[in-house]
């Protein structure tokens, strides 16, 4: 029987190692004098649709400097941090991801991650290595600002101390803030308010949360719902005995955002729904359906609609449906938006006449002052956070959605 | 011994001397088989007792028993009060006394863990409490109840058996399966096997030379390291007499050890048995084998539809009208 | 709303999501009693119905039977049974082709290693269900969001039979879910008890091989069995469709799970026990939901289950085998 | 299992060990793909499998909630070592008592529910994954619910520091030229014994040799009484009892065994990530992964089981990403629609894996059944 083993291990690796030698190979065989930039987002499964107009942003924005500056030749990969049998973001993978992008020495930016789970793995690892890292989805507050999350936040993500960590999404507690805003603003009273346990929707509901509580709204009740659940009637019931006449959810189209506005209509309740920003993509609109958001649903996002942009965005919209034949999502601007800020930050080092690597890279990032780009002008702060506080509220009007209201 | 409505064996008792070969025998469906699952506790017998030299071997209600059922009562209480409030209990022990990287004030800690454990109220600590205790200690309890007279209980007193239709160990080796019958005179616990002691190592190879030892004594050691379930039917049979006599049993139980054996090893068979009570154990047969049973019975004893009609020595029962007759049936008159 | 609305409100979902998980558990139910394998794939296989009645509404047009104007209300249930018929057939041969390409092979195999091979279809299944997510149809959102849940449009229309201002709301899919599939359990328990094959069923489960010796063909009655399964499984994908009103390509998994729980929690492999196991999980979700919390419903459920398998280790209606010594 | 003197490692194991050590020197050869990474998922996801291997392959019992107990594992690692809370106890401190604290909730399960049968234990272990799941979840206070417990320590090689400072005393380790031949492999830090995320090779090794300890374990328990009473009770449970063996108290052992090593894979495993992630990332999905490795590897078997691990987790994790990553740089496939980004066809070559290899292989690659198929 032993020898048996040996033979099946020797076979194994026979299996094995020429596809992963394959890919070497390819690895190998890079231009001398190139840089490259990896993503690394949920790639397999339900949050497909956002990180593919994500990836064709970031690849527009390198397309549009022609994919040099100078003589180095821009590389980018799309890496995929979920597994099969997640069918989500997976975090061995993802430390995987960032361990590969340390080893490999070409690599000067990390464009991710999707999920804010995901973020606290891979900052850690990219910090010590010096390697810029540029979130495109991250809103997650505590991992940027002291206070609003861990005791020990976001000093835990920087060993090194220097700070490598950027966004150009606003935070959860600005977020939260704007929601809480206009629904008093248009005279809701009381909020029932829901998270679907995931990092991203608690950290927004807790947001309105402590807003609500600020700005005298009567909180009638709190719950986590199931993301996997067949669906939320008996939840709506709850809340119509409640007698709320606004429902926030903080989650995402694949937390079951959808599901939950169709109960909303189907049990009857008469309550306005809102929702942040994970919700703001067509796939909303087709999961839950026009009919059900028809006038009762509004959705929070960091920036303008895309089709709203102006100046650099307008040509943003106009060029992703020109090359990808679809509308872009409304994430595809902020995948955009990142590369933009480290191709900007490469050309300043270009015409210093330095060299483009991982330290002048982080460095140059960091300096990122009133940068013209598709969401507006904008700077990252001390904390690496966007200086962007522009938010839209917008509403869903017959399948499309239309904003109501920009809060700077 | 009553299944439902049925009776199928009514007060019959064996006395079975030790040191003898006893044999009980009667048509098909006489409760033979039945009576040796009593016997052997897998059964739950509805009246009567088992007397093993004299004890009985049921699980009685030792202060070792109270013990247990008392422990898993308070264990359990205390672990479903905890769980109940498990969330305010951390936020008063740890959360509120702990700054971020200052020191811990343990004592204080656990002062206020258990202050906030007690304190809370009769919904809060006491009927967790007292319901927990009740789970616990019921639940102790019935497993107790139901598990008093198990077949391990009644083979821990030194009652072997074997079984109508074979029930080997069929992925085991012979030796494996002979020294699984000598585990109650083992005596590894779970550290010696864990970290394979030198204790444990010596148990072990004396173990494997006893069970060779007796597969050379029931005629099968040179197929030690084969799986029993690729052993022939008859080899198959002396296997599980040999795992029986593994555990060195005051009484051994065959179960029909002859059936769909040839003559010649029927007549090893009954060398083997022979030898067996030479050996000091006392058996106790079912069989059809007339020659078996006459051949090398002391006593015999006789069932029919659950009810035993005669006892007494071969002679007495070959010549016993109501045996003949329960076996060749009634002589038509006329 | 008073507390007895609630109460009733509650009852009449808990009544209609525990139906339709009653009906994918019956599928687990026969495929296990028959072969004894845990199908995990059933729940994927009951996924692809639901993109398959997806499919089909969208071929006829989904602006056409959204406007009830002109179809009128019996036409709606003339294409809900036709869905359900067509889905159910759809299911029950995909099930039987998985049986026969994967199955029957390992039919002798470990039955561990019958339960991984399951595991393996799902798997491929779930794919499939993403590529079909991704079909260029309007009704699939024009095929760029594959991964994303879509909306099943509303077949029955849907206002409140209770009047549009009481608080408790029985909307006319609550009913469609009773009036499908009660006949259903209804036909299949008559089934299996009066007819031939379902006596053949019956026999194969209890002893496949004293079976084949008085002459039935146990490969046909396991290809009936799967047949049945799948076409149950389908049946459910269309009540669940028409209910949730939404599909996606992972549902399975839930669906296959709760399925899975309430045939064990009703005794494996007895029909009547997967019904009431099925309407016991939804009734204990929807009382969770309101009068514990809802992040705290699946601890509820899997307790209750755990409590009653403690007190009655072969589920409510299983039949205690007594060890044959 | 023939009976020999006793010995370390069967022949096939210390193939296994030997296959896995050699793995970092591919990442030598080709720097870009980081192996010993994955590789340390690989060993996690072993002693998992092996933690289950006790309860399916040795004992019969179908456990499909292995994730909670690896769950447990890592947030108990978690509270014990997190600067966040004041226990801080250190790596292998909080190793042992993760371990200990997983047999405890495997002896909690095991002993009201072991009467049960078959597939009603397997549902009983599926809904306590699922509660642990949620629980977890749930109870933010202690668990910082979905947003995990970070950063968790890093392995430290046992009196490596003492060791160290031996070996410069005797002035091997200081000379670096001595260690610029094995840079690669033993990586920069002069100190051989300082394990960081800048020497992913030196913590794998770590791992490797946990890995070889647990098989140690696990083999000492084959082979011992306890073994032997696991397989009685698989093979007939009453014939068992009739050898005056108590199943019951048999299967706990077997429960809170397979517990404890998932415990241990739990920490091993959020010491790997730094984090104990979030409940999720335990869920049924990892038990079926479990389960695969042990059927696929081959049950009942060490080698085997090793071998599954190296299998699914190699191809869920290295060489899948590998081949899409070599498709994207190749040109093959687009994101315009589903069938032509390359992403979308993980599930199908997973699940096809599994069907072909139960197909041809449904004892698993290395497999013990002796008896002959009748």
């Amino acid at each position: 029987m032993k020898h048996r083993i040996a033979r099946t291990a020797a076979t194994l690796l026979a299996l094995a190692a020429p596809a992963v030698l394959g890919t070497a190979a390819l690895a190998a065989d890079a231009l001398a004098n190139s840089v490259k930039i990896v993503s690394s987002l949920p790639r397999t499964g339900s949050a497909n649709a956002q990180t593919t107009s994500m990836v064709n942003g970031i690849k527009m924005a390198i397309a549009e400097v022609g994919g040099k500056i100078g003589d180095t030749t821009i590389l980018y990969e799309d890496w995929d941090d979920a597994s099969p049998q997640r069918g989500n973001w997976d975090p061995a993978v993802e430390a995987q991801n960032a361990d590969k992008a340390i080893a490999d020495t070409s690599v000067v930016a990390y464009i991710g991650t999707y999920n804010s789970g995901a973020a606290k793995i891979s900052m850690p690892k990219l910090n010590t290595a010096g390697i810029v890292m540029v979130s495109p989805a991250n809103t997650a507050s505590g991992l940027t600002k002291a206070g609003l999350g861990e005791a020990n936040e976001p000093a835990v993500y920087r060993p090194s101390g220097k700070i490598n960590y950027f966004r150009v999404v606003p935070t959860d507690d600005v977020q939260g803030a704007v929601a809480a805003d206009y629904a008093k603003e248009i005279g809701l009273k009381k909020v029932f308010i829901l998270n679907d346990r995931e990092v991203y929707g608690k950290g927004v509901a807790g947001a309105f949360e402590a807003r609500a509580k600020e700005i005298g709204l009567e909180i009638v009740g709190t719950d986590g719902l199931d993301a996997k659940a067949s669906n939320y009637k008996s939840l709506v019931t709850k809340i119509k005995q409640a007698g709320a006449d606004l429902v926030y959810f903080g989650g995402t189209t694949q937390t079951n955002a959808g599901q939950l506005a169709k109960d909303i209509v189907s049990g009857g309740l008469k309550a306005k729904l809102i929702v942040p920003d994970g919700c703001y993509e067509n796939a909303f609109i087709e999961a839950a359906g026009a009919k059900a958001l028809q006038d009762r649903c509004f959705i929070t996002f960091g920036g303008v609609d895309p089709k709203l942009l102006k100046g650099k965005g307008a040509e943003f919209y106009e060029n992703y449906k020109k090359t990808y034949k679809t509308e872009p999502e409304g994430y595809a601007v902020y995948g955009y938006e990142c590369a933009k800020a480290i191709l900007a930050a490469m050309e300043r080092i270009h015409k210093a006449g330095g060299k483009i690597d991982r330290a002048t890279v982080l460095a140059e990032v960091g300096k990122t002052k009133d940068f013209q780009g598709a969401l507006g002008t904008w700077s990252f702060d001390e904390n690496g956070d966007t200086t962007n506080r522009t938010f839209s509220v917008n509403t869903v009007k017959n399948g499309e959605f239309s904003t109501v209201k920009v809060v700077q | 011994m009553r299944f439902g409505g049925l009776t199928a064996v009514k007060d019959v008792s064996v006395e079975v001397k030790s040191g003898s070969i006893t044999a009980v025998i009667g048509p098909n469906g006489a409760g033979k088989t039945t009576l040796f699952n009593a016997i052997t506790g897998v059964y739950e017998p509805t009246e009567g007792r088992v007397l093993v030299a004299g004890r009985d071997p049921q699980r009685a209600w030792t202060p070792r028993v109270m013990f247990g059922v008392g422990a898993t009562a308070l264990s359990t209480a205390i672990f479903l009060a905890v769980l109940v409030r498990v969330e305010t209990l951390w936020q008063s022990a740890i959360i509120d006394n702990y700054v971020f990287q200052k020191p811990f004030p343990w004592m204080k800690a656990i002062a206020d863990f258990f202050s906030t454990f007690f304190g809370g109220g009769f919904f809060g600590t006491w009927l967790p409490l007292l319901v927990g205790a009740l789970l616990g200690g019921a639940g102790r309890f019935v497993i107790w109840s139901r598990t008093r007279r198990t077949p391990d209980v009644i083979a821990s007193a030194g009652v072997a058996r074997t079984f109508q239709n074979i029930r080997l160990f069929p992925e085991l080796s012979l030796v494996e399966n002979v020294v699984v019958g000598m585990d109650r005179r083992l005596s590894t616990g779970f550290l010696g096997a864990l970290f394979a002691l030198p204790s444990a190592l010596r148990e072990r190879g004396k173990a494997r030379q006893d069970a060779l030892g007796l597969l050379k004594f029931v005629g099968l050691a040179d197929r030690a390291e084969t799986a029993a379930a690729n052993l022939p039917y008859g080899h198959q049979r002396r296997l599980e007499i040999a795992r029986a006599l593994a555990s060195k049993p005051a009484v051994i139980l065959l179960d029909e050890p002859a059936a769909g054996m040839n003559p010649t090893e029927t007549v090893d068979l009954m060398r083997l048995i022979r030898a067996i009570r030479e050996a000091g154990t006392t058996v106790v047969l079912i069989e059809h084998h007339m020659r078996v049973v006459m051949g090398i019975s002391d006593r015999i004893h006789v069932l029919q539809y659950g009810e035993k009609i005669a006892e007494g020595t071969p002679e007495e029962i070959r010549n016993d009208p109501r045996c003949i007759e329960a076996y060749l049936g009634k002589e038509e008159l006329g | 709303m008073t507390e007895t609305e609630v109460f009733l409100q509650q009852v009449i979902y808990g009544l209609s999501n525990g139906m339709i998980i009653a009906l994918v558990a019956l599928g687990y139910t026969m495929v296990y009693g028959i072969v004894e394998l845990i199908n995990f794939a059933h729940g994927d296989v009951f996924t692809l119905g639901g993109f398959l009645a997806l499919t089909v509404v969208g071929a006829l047009g989904a602006a056409a039977i959204l406007d009830p104007n002109t179809l009128s209300d019996s036409s709606h249930w003339l294409l809900l049974v036709g869905l359900v018929v067509t889905a159910g057939l759809f299911c029950g041969f995909l099930n039987v082709a998985i049986d026969k390409v994967v199955y029957k092979p390992l039919r002798r195999a470990p039955k561990l290693t019958q339960l991984v091979a399951a595991i393996g279809v799902s798997f491929i299944l779930v794919n499939i269900a993403l590529f079909w997510g991704g079909a260029p149809m309007e009704v699939f959102g024009g095929g760029n969001a594959a991964a994303a849940s879509k909306d099943f449009p509303e077949i029955l229309e849907g206002s409140n039979l209770l009047g549009e201002d009481s608080n408790v709301v029985l909307r006319l899919e609550d009913l469609a879910i009773f009036v499908i599939t009660i006949p259903l359990m209804i036909g299949l328990t008559l089934f299996v008890n009066r007819t031939r094959l379902g006596r053949g069923m019956r026999a194969t489960a209890q002893n496949p091989i004293a079976a084949r010796l008085m002459g039935i063909n146990t490969d046909r009655v396991i290809a009936a069995t799967f047949l049945i399964g799948g076409f149950l499984g389908g049946a459910a994908s269309v009540m669940w469709a028409i209910y949730n009103n939404t599909i996606s390509f992972q549902m399975g998994f839930r669906a296959g799970m709760d399925a899975f729980t309430a045939a064990v929690l009703g005794g494996i492999g007895s029909l009547p026990g997967a019904m009431i196991g099925g309407v016991l999980i939804g009734l204990i979700r929807a009382m969770s939901d309101q009068y514990i919390e809802t992040r705290w419903t699946n601890v509820v459920v899997f307790g209750v289950l755990i409590l009653i398998l403690v007190f009655r280790p072969s589920g409510l209606l299983g039949l205690k085998q007594r060890e044959k010594v | 299992m023939a009976e020999r003197r006793f010995s370390f490692f069967t022949r096939g194991q210390c193939i296994v060990l030997a296959l896995l050590a050699a793995t970092p020197l591919l990442d030598l050869a080709f720097p870009s793909i980081q192996l010993s990474g994955p590789m340390r998922t690989v060993v996690v996801y072993a002693i998992l499998a092996l933690g289950l291997n006790v309860v399916v392959g040795w004992t019969g019992l179908l456990n499909l909630g292995i994730a909670a107990f690896m769950a447990i594992g890592a947030y108990a690692f978690g509270i014990l070592t997190a600067e966040v809370y004041p226990f801080q106890v250190g790596f292998w401190w909080a190793l042992l008592l993760s371990g200990a604290i997983g047999a405890f909730a495997g002896w909690l399960l095991g002993a009201p529910t072991l009467r049960l049968r078959g597939d009603y234990l397997a549902i009983v272990t599926l809904g306590f994954g699922e509660i642990v799941q949620d629980g977890l979840k749930n109870l933010q206070a202690i668990t910082k619910g979905t947003e995990g417990i970070n950063p968790l320590p890093k392995p430290t090689v046992p009196f490596g520091a003492a060791i160290q400072s031996g070996l410069e005393i005797v002035g091997i380790a200081s000379a670096p030229a001595a260690t610029k031949a094995a840079e690669g492999v033993v990586a920069a830090s002069s100190n051989w014994f300082e394990i960081s995320s800048a020497t992913p090779a030196r913590w794998f090794y770590l791992y490797l040799i946990l890995l070889a300890v647990v098989i140690f374990f696990c083999r000492n328990l084959e082979f011992s009484r306890l073994g032997r009473q696991w397989f009685a009770v698989r093979e007939d449970e009453l014939a068992a009892r009739c050898m005056a063996i108590e199943p019951d108290k048999a299967k706990l052992k077997a429960f809170a065994a397979g517990a404890a090593l998932a415990a241990i894979a739990g920490a091993l495993f959020a010491s790997h990530l730094a984090s104990t992630g979030e409940p999720a990332n335990y869920d049924f999905q990892v038990s079926i992964l479990a389960l695969c490795i042990v059927i696929v590897g081959g049950i009942g078997s060490i080698t085997g089981v090793v071998l599954g691990a190296i299998v699914m987790v190699g191809l869920s994790n290295v060489v899948l990403p590998a081949l899409t990553q070599a498709m994207q740089r190749a040109g093959i496939g687009s994101t315009e629609n589903v069938l032509s980004s390359p992403d979308n066809y993980k599930y199908l070559i997973f699940g096809l894996a599994l069907v072909l290899m139960m197909r041809f292989r449904p004892d698993g690659i290395v497999h013990t059944r002796k008896a002959v198929k009748k």
